[in-house]
């Protein structure tokens, strides 16, 4: 089955065409809830992940690509993913534009041969590095399957009496950071835990909060703002009281209507009636 | 009450494997569970002692701390091993780093919040360690059943490691941010335009090519 | 050449409890320096051969890896100690385990070398992952505008994995020679569902569209 043949395939010919023209190749009928989608676009790592499937799936030689049929079912995904108004990563449109000039390439009368040498298949690239990803792909996933410390085994390990050793470990940023980024792969698998550099400052004012509470039992509310405080700081600062009553560390209270808020440690509401 | 031998010798196997590889001592409670229940406590310490008695001979021996079990060296062959490599430093283990990185990042934190996060208990000596090393202090209780403790750092903390504050502490970088994507992911209207743009492009060299080599 | 059956007992008491102790697998560097020299290379061999024999029977088994010697347990004893403390290891995502063969296998790597065959841009923090892990490291600079890093695997990948250097990885699959045989790899375990889904019904409106198309 020769290229030429599959490119009478109508579908394909909107996106050649789409100057001026909205891109009209995806069926109306055509409806995947964006988040399906969604997972379907985090399914693959790229666009050679999702090339590769298609390839695999439909049983397509990869040392002979029919390129347009290919273009075809990749665009069609690619369209879908608009449809679903998802962000596409940058590469998948590219390879996009990578599929369409392989298949314009081969369209093209061969270039009358300047030498001896085989004419080269405008393929060849794309077929080299989709099997340099599969091959990659394959050994990704048996290093998986391979015995792991800390998984399928530990290490033994003995202590040191600890009357013997006076020095004190030491600890340098890098070493905690080292320590979170382990901490981070671990969330990852359990739930996705948004952790940003955002929430650091608000958990660095409730800490804040919560010392000064407890050197004095309560705080005017008006209190934990500082006079030199900047807007942005007022507002973190405001969003760490939130926070902090939100999870039950701080109590709120307030004698009377429009009487002055009162921030005590979670615990007895400090009684302000007089 | 009494135990087949060859049961004994694999419960002693399991339990002599459970305090090598544990990073913090073992005590009684966890080696209950380990066994499910199955045996008594009178049984279990009866192979604790077993045990001792196997490893008196070596140079490492099996000891009760306050914590609970665990293998430590004897100090006339520790005292060999440091002749060998007298400045080797130190190190915490990965609970005690992790439970700090938590703190340090996450504070107020209470041990609860320390656990859900590791996916495992935290033995109440790793909190103890960074309490005595005066880096990590109780600011507070949470307002919930049992009023658990809520831990943060300290000043003598960011004192030792030579910052200002907590916001020089290295970024965090959340494994769901892709600071590399942000900048690949325009939105897709914009993207369109791009690839439009290459498919001109190529469409134009195209269109060259054909009628250049017509014209040959 | 004959050594005291004392001697060889004190000795080997000596080694047992300095691996043991150790955070590091300990090479035989380091071993005949423990003994001051004192023992040729063959003789400390046999010692750990000794060694290794009397662990047999036990949980915890004495191997060597690629930067030493260390004790470690056994597969079916570690699942039991699994089950009563379910910690649950930091599973890697396919773009961490991806770049990770990539740079093993074809290291010396850049960022852009991972990136061009894995097809996308490689977040900072997937490789940080592998750094922090001790998996992976810099290795040099390629001397191209720029200076990118190029990364390598660690000794302590090696150790990880329970090999000793890196012709004892899986050998990577020549697809070339037999394309055909290798089986249809689904993306993701998880979310298959979702994903054959799709597939489905964009093949099915793929289909119709072509046979209407066809028909008029």
């Amino acid at each position: 089955m020769s290229d030429a043949e599959i490119l009478e395939v109508p579908i394909t010919q909107p996106i050649a065409k789409v100057k001026g023209e909205p891109i009209a190749s995806l069926p109306t009928d055509l409806y995947i809830p964006p988040e399906a989608l969604e997972v379907f676009l985090e399914s693959f790592e790229g666009p050679l992940d999702l090339l590769l499937y298609l390839i695999r799936k439909n049983s397509l030689d990869i040392l002979d690509i029919p390129m347009a049929e290919l273009t075809r079912q990749y665009m069609t995904y690619v369209e879908a993913m608009r449809h679903g108004r998802l962000e596409l990563a940058a590469e998948y449109l590219v390879m996009a534009a990578v599929l369409i000039e392989i298949k314009s390439r081969m369209l093209l009368p061969a270039p009358p041969a300047a030498n001896e040498e085989e004419e080269i298949d405008p393929r060849a690239a794309l077929m080299r590095r989709l099997l340099e990803y599969e091959r990659i792909k394959m050994a990704a996933h048996e290093l998986e399957e391979m015995p792991r410390e800390g998984r399928e085994f530990k290490r033994a390990h003995a202590w040191v009496d600890e009357t013997l050793v006076e020095r004190l470990p030491d600890v340098t940023l890098r070493d905690l950071q080292d320590a979170w980024v382990l901490v981070l792969s671990r969330i990852k698998m359990n739930k996705h835990h948004r952790i940003s550099r955002e929430q650091l400052s608000v958990r660095e004012y409730m800490a804040k909060i919560l010392k000064r509470l407890n050197e004095h039992k309560y705080v005017a509310f008006m209190d934990l703002f500082d006079e030199g405080m900047t807007v942005s700081i007022a507002v973190v600062n405001f969003i760490a009281i939130l926070e902090l009553v939100k999870e039950r560390m701080v109590n709120v209270s307030q004698s009377e209507a429009y009487a002055p808020l009162y921030v005590s440690l979670g615990g007895e509401p400090v009684e302000l009636t007089t | 009450m009494n135990v087949d031998e060859e049961v004994s010798r694999e419960a002693k196997k399991l339990i002599e494997a459970t305090i090598l590889v544990a990073e913090e001592p073992i005590n009684m409670a966890y080696l209950k569970k380990l066994f499910t229940g199955q045996f008594e406590q009178k049984q279990i310490l009866e192979w604790l002692q077993e045990l001792q008695a196997s490893w008196q001979e070596r140079g490492v021996e099996l000891v009760e701390v306050a914590s609970g079990w665990r293998f430590q060296t004897k100090a006339d062959v520790q005292d060999k091993i440091n002749a060998v490599n007298p400045e080797k430093p130190p190190k915490y283990s990965r609970a005690v780093m992790e439970t700090l990185a938590i703190i340090a990042y996450r504070q107020p934190v209470t041990r609860g919040d320390i656990e859900e996060i590791r996916g495992v208990a935290v033995a109440s000596n790793v909190i103890r360690t960074l309490e005595a090393r005066g880096w990590v202090e109780v600011l507070g209780y949470r307002e919930v059943p049992g009023k658990p403790a809520l831990y943060g750092t300290t000043k003598q903390f960011l004192d030792d490691l030579n910052i200002n504050g907590l916001s020089e502490l290295p970024p965090l970088m959340d494994l769901q941010d892709n600071p590399n994507e942000v900048a690949l992911t325009l939105p897709l209207e914009e993207n369109t335009d791009i690839v439009l743009d290459i498919i001109d492009t190529v469409d134009t060299t195209i269109n060259d090519t054909i009628s250049s080599s017509k014209a040959t």
